[in-house]
């Protein structure tokens, strides 16, 4: 059973690597932000499954870290991008 | 019981690993930024779910059961925030894509 | 090779790279990313050497990955202090850049004070 | 199966680890810096360092991804010049010789290591008792390395007090950073207002497992700073004037309890940091409470910035 | 090991500052200043009491903290290095408090303001961080204080907020991480080798070996960035020229004494056995070509505070000359004689009357609104306090009688015949000679008369002025150092021509480089004689000064400097491995 968890967490692993290969290259700053927040989801997928596969029953807590701060680098990009055309436009206010 | 449910756990994160590939795939082929996003968020998030149920036969007590459940919920919604935040994002910079 | 070795290796490898990077790129931002790129292979090492202490029931030596919390904490201060330093230069000076091969020049009211 | 999975973890993150050196653009650089950092996390577990892996998925993965996003964004006009000063072919060259140089010889240092490897994990065993926590990690932070623990959050102090010392003078004592306004019935609002809450359960959780599992003060500190953080930005409070005085209490109130305890460990147990018999357990809990709320306060400070904006009374 | 008595003054020496820190912060308003005037009284009864129980006991004093044994535990000591400096900190720090609330003063009913809260606050903050960087015995804690020394020390450059004050603290903080990361890659080689990180045990433990080598050429690379020595120097200029008055005096006589002071401790106390012949001679001739390049430079200089940093530049060269002195060939390692004592003296020295320099030259800049030492003129007339104390930092420098400087010479020179490597002697002499030259020309300057009586922009506080002169005054006393620990006989009668002759030598060939070298030297009362055969020489030694200023300038580039990083290292590296 722990080498088939993890074969699996191994695939995930290299489905996000394929993924990232793709993405990282852009063209657009969404697509990258997108390429970190799809490594959130496989990454812990990943480490899921490699708990589970190690019987390290903590990393379920990290795993449980990541998923509640997987969003945060998301907003901050999104904030940092409206601020930085805010001050290009040098207008005080936004929606 | 078992082995029913080490069947389970394989047929569980089998599919799970597939979404993980579909949602690659999809990355690869689709053609621009917002239909990519749809491909990644859906196929990882399901593939993300599958792993999860997956796992949960192997869980030492009800308190790891929840965490389990409780981080698929929270990839859930920061993935459904955040890629309507980049979407919108995107959206406001290029209104064509 | 055990996981020990092979980490320890890619952090080698790691230091090598940041290293490059932080020579070679002019962006000071780049330098801080290339920095912590050293700074996460030299706690990639540290994390490979107490995974070599393994021992008495435990997984690695606890000493120094407690150790690397620690200086995981020092090196997010530094780059902290860093981006803030970096951002106050843009906005005072209205460029990053580093290569400032001129002295500063006198300015009659300023400096001493 | 493990050696392979090792070998494509390792592959992995020395390709994002070049990618975010090479990359042209700053933003693809950060991307991938983030990716990496979530890597190095599942590098962790597989060194058997899952107190790392949690401190690593909380900085790592949160706070400085977030820390540099914020900034590329904003310096994204000075891109252009930066690259035009990109040092010459010969001078990359022997960049990438002395480089290459100091890898090899590395390299041959860590294949000379001794073996067996020298290590402290019996001698933690052995004293583990006296401090009365399970978790080993916690026993070193916190009783046999109490001094780097205290140090490093006096390293936070001087780091916050060298971000605030850049604010321009009449900003001085007003509210860091930037007013973020978000609509307020909208996602990143509606994100706000469910995630904090859960955050707070999770960080606490992970500080309280903390004394005999994997977790500890700093990462739930962490957990919480980036709640607030999250608040801060959805636009449902604002970053508190640096002037305040609750927030300067919160500041040093984490630190003075720890020097505090240890004073007291001088008159009562002989040495300053040491914790009177059958006591240690408690007053490491005492310690990491009084820690927590400082450590969060600092580390969603640091990211905030300096003082930008005038008090308005 | 065993906690010693007088132990826990040692964590006293940290903490107090530490905790001046905390209460400023939290007290606010014109409370910073309060705390760190009423911390300063107390460090240096602290440093004090610890320099009574180590006289006392004649041992090093030790603690244990939490009571917690190494190599699980970590362990403060002070040995005499670390009692002298804690010493020569605390009075230093001492002098710098008293001159800095005339700048740094909030006056009664102002709100709290950003400069005098910041300042006050970081020097108390570089104060512990300093004390840490004596008293631990711990290589990890050790990178802690190096970090914390740091964070206090690039704030302090950048005070006024000026681009060009943030460009260089920013070239500080990014080259000192790169510095310290280099340190932890050394101190964690250790650790996978030797299983302990305190001194005392890795120095039982360090055999010549792989990573012993590398660690020692990282982590003295790593500090040596740190400290500036030629050729990894790129971020001292500006940032020490371009900083407050006051908080110049702390960057250049204290902060970069830290790093060097860690550089004694690997050298001496971890690795003694592992450091070879070559590596102490290349670490000795980084020294000797930072004291010729930069004393160079330093005359081409237009700007005082510009002299002063590249003054600070080649005294740091001549700090690292100790360490092919105190080499013994015969055993073949480092050996604490009168190499180290002359060395620590030099470094005290340079301390205090570094500190009275910059804080001298900041009550001139303020005055007279500028810093040009073309316009220096009449300048002694109208404050001679400061200039006093500026020509007395300078003696102490120059070494020659009756300073503290002079002794260390002596004990440096003695080493150097002891040994036989007479070629350290001449660099010694030609080290004073070379700072005579740019001390003479300050002076030659400040001295002249003026036209018209100068006016002062503004009135310096007299009390500021006092205290640097006091300091110049305490550099000068270190002389009676000889009176004390050192050998009495160090001290000859100065009117004797053996002594005179030197003094004379570097007074009179200073001032014949300041005119030889100098941006504009000073007119010469001589005939048109003299300047016919002195119009070739000075071709010649514009095209060499020109040369010197250029070649500092290309290794104050990024990419050059960093590369110089990598390529010391890897000198250092193999002149260990290859010099057995």
């Amino acid at each position: 059973m722990a080498d088939f968890l993890l074969a699996a967490s191994g695939f995930v692993l290299l489905m996000v690597a394929v993924g990232l290969a793709r993405i990282l290259r852009g063209p657009g700053d969404a697509d990258r932000m997108m390429a970190a927040q799809l490594l959130g989801t496989g990454g812990i997928a990943a480490l899921l499954l490699l708990g589970a596969a190690t019987g390290e029953d903590a990393v379920v807590d990290v795993a449980l870290t990541l998923a509640l701060l997987a969003a945060f680098a998301s907003i901050a990009f999104v904030k940092a991008a409206r601020t930085a055309s805010r001050d290009e436009a040098a207008t005080g206010n936004e929606k | 019981m078992s082995v029913a449910l080490n069947v389970l756990t394989v047929v569980a994160v089998v599919a799970g690993a597939f979404f993980f590939l579909a949602g690659t795939v999809g990355l690869l082929r689709f053609p621009d930024t917002l239909t990519r996003l749809h491909a990644l968020t859906k196929a990882d998030n399901l593939g993300l779910g599958l792993v999860v149920l997956g796992l949960l036969p192997h869980v030492g007590s009800v308190l790891a059961g929840i965490k389990l459940v409780a981080i698929w919920l929270l990839v859930l919604l920061s993935g459904a925030v955040a890629s309507q935040l980049i979407a919108r994002a995107t959206r406001q910079r290029d209104p064509d894509a | 090779m055990n996981e020990a070795t092979l980490f320890a290796l890619c952090a080698v490898l790691l230091v090598g790279a940041g290293l490059y990077g932080l020579i070679v790129n002019p962006h000071p931002l780049r330098k801080i990313l290339a920095f912590n790129v050293v700074g996460s292979g030299v706690f990639l090492l540290l994390g490979a050497i107490a995974r070599r202490g393994a021992g008495a029931g435990f997984g690695g030596d606890p000493v120094p990955q407690a150790l690397l919390i620690t200086g995981i904490v020092v090196a997010f201060s530094a780059t902290a202090l860093a981006v803030a330093l970096l951002l106050r230069l843009h906005d005072a000076a209205g460029s990053v850049t580093l290569a400032s091969e001129v002295p500063p020049k006198v300015e009659p009211d300023a400096g001493s004070r | 199966m493990m050696e392979a999975l090792n070998a494509g973890l390792a592959l992995l993150l020395l390709a994002l680890a070049v990618w975010t050196i090479v990359a042209r653009d700053a933003f693809a650089a950060v991307a991938g810096f983030i990716a990496y950092g979530l890597l190095l996390t599942l590098a962790w577990v597989q060194l058997s360092g899952v107190d790392v892996a949690l401190t690593e998925a909380a900085i790592g993965g949160g706070l400085t991804g977030a820390l540099l996003i914020g900034a590329v964004g904003r310096l994204r006009d000075t891109e252009a010049t930066a690259r035009v000063e990109r040092p010459k072919a010969l001078t990359r060259a022997l960049a990438a010789l002395v480089a290459g140089a100091v890898t090899v010889a590395l390299a041959l240092c860590v294949l000379t290591l001794p073996d067996p490897a020298p290590t402290l994990a019996p001698d933690v065993a052995a004293n583990i008792a006296a401090t009365g926590v399970g978790n080993p990690i916690t026993a070193v932070l916190l009783a046999f390395r109490a001094m780097d623990t205290l140090l490093e959050a006096i390293v936070l102090v001087f780091a916050l007090i060298g971000v605030w010392s850049l604010a321009p003078d009449r900003a001085w004592g007003g509210r860091p950073g930037v007013r973020h306004v978000a609509d307020p019935n909208g996602i990143l609002a509606y994100i706000a207002r469910v995630l904090p809450p859960i955050g707070i359960i999770v960080g606490m959780y992970i500080f309280w497992a903390g004394a005999d599992h994997p977790g500890g003060k700093f990462q739930g500190a962490t957990i919480l700073a980036a709640m607030w953080l999250l608040v801060m930005m959805a636009g449902l409070t604002d970053a508190p004037p640096i002037s305040r005085a609750w927030l300067r209490i919160g500041l040093v109130a984490g630190p003075l309890v720890f020097i505090a305890i240890g004073l007291a460990g001088a008159v009562t147990a002989g040495a300053f940091l040491a914790y009177p018999d059958g006591y240690a357990k408690p007053l490491i809990i005492v310690i990491e409470l009084a820690l927590m709320p400082t450590l969060a306060l600092i580390l969603a400070l640091l990211l905030v910035g300096a003082p930008q904006r005038t008090i308005q009374r | 090991m065993t906690t010693t008595p007088g132990g826990l003054l040692l964590a006293m020496a940290v903490l107090v500052p530490f905790v001046g820190v905390l209460a400023g912060l939290v007290l606010g308003g014109r409370n910073p200043q309060r705390v760190a005037l009423l911390t300063l009284v107390l460090g240096l009864g602290i440093a004090a009491a610890i320099a009574d129980a180590y006289l006392r006991s004649g041992e090093a004093v030790v603690y244990l903290l939490g009571g917690w044994e190494p190599p699980l535990g970590v362990a403060l000591r002070a040995d005499g290095l670390s009692v002298v400096m804690l010493l020569a900190v605390a009075v230093v720090i001492g002098g710098i408090g008293v001159y800095a609330c005339a700048d740094f003063g909030t006056p009664p009913g102002e709100p709290e303001a950003r400069r005098p809260f910041t300042f006050w606050l970081l020097l108390l903050a570089v104060w512990g961080s300093i004390n840490l960087v004596f008293v631990s015995g711990d290589l990890f804690t050790l990178y802690v204080a190096l970090e914390l020394l740091t964070f206090a020390g690039v704030p302090l450059v950048c005070l006024d907020g000026r681009g060009e004050t943030l460009r260089a603290a920013l070239r500080y903080l990014l080259f000192a991480l790169l510095g310290s990361v280099l340190y932890l890659l050394g101190a964690v080689l250790l650790y996978g080798t030797y299983g302990t990180l305190d001194i005392p045990l890795l120095a039982e433990r360090v055999r010549p070996e792989p990573a012993a080598w590398a660690a020692a050429a990282l982590m003295t690379t790593g500090l040596l960035a740190k400290t500036a020595l030629f050729p990894l120097h790129l971020w001292l200029p500006p940032a020490h020229a371009g900083a407050p008055a006051a908080a110049s005096a702390v960057l250049s006589a204290l902060v970069v004494k830290g790093s060097w002071f860690l550089v004694i401790r690997l050298w001496f106390d971890v690795m003694p056995g592992v450091v070879t012949f070559p590596s102490a001679q290349l670490l000795g001739a980084l020294g000797a070509a930072a004291i010729l390049i930069f004393s160079v430079v330093a005359l081409r200089q237009e700007r005082l505070k510009l002299l002063i940093a590249y003054s600070t530049l080649a005294q740091i060269g001549y700090l690292f000359l100790m360490f092919p002195l105190a080499f013994d060939p015969a055993a073949g390692l480092l050996d604490d004689g009168s190499a180290l004592a002359g060395g620590m003296l030099q470094a005290i020295s340079h301390a205090t009357a570094k500190a009275a320099m910059f804080m001298a030259a900041g009550s001139i800049y303020a005055a007279l609104g500028h810093d040009r030492i073309a316009g220096l003129a009449g300048i002694a007339r109208a404050m001679p306090i400061s200039v006093l104390a500026f020509a007395l930092g300078g003696v102490a420098l120059m070494g020659i009688l009756p300073s503290g400087a002079y002794l260390a010479k002596k004990l440096l020179l003695e080493a150097a015949a002891g040994s036989g490597q007479w070629w350290w002697e001449v660099v010694l002499q030609a080290g004073g000679v070379l700072t005579g030259s740019y001390v003479v020309l300050v002076l030659a300057y400040a001295l002249r008369r003026a036209g018209a009586p100068v006016e002062l922009k503004k009135s310096v506080s007299r009390i500021a002025q006092a205290a640097a002169l006091a300091l110049a005054v305490c550099s000068l006393l270190l002389a009676g150092a000889a009176l004390g620990p050192l050998p009495r006989t160090l001290l000859k009668n100065p009117l004797a021509l053996a002594e005179l002759a030197p003094v004379l030598l570097t007074v009179l060939g200073g001032g014949a480089l300041a005119v030889g070298f100098g941006f504009r030297p000073p007119r010469l009362p001589v005939g048109d004689a003299a300047s016919a055969i002195g119009g070739p020489v000075r071709r010649a030694t514009l095209a060499v000064g020109g040369a010197f200023e250029r070649a500092d300038g290309v290794l104050r580039r990024w990419p050059v400097a960093s590369i110089a990083l990598l390529l010391v290292a890897a000198l250092f590296g193999w002149t260990l491995v290859a010099g057995r």
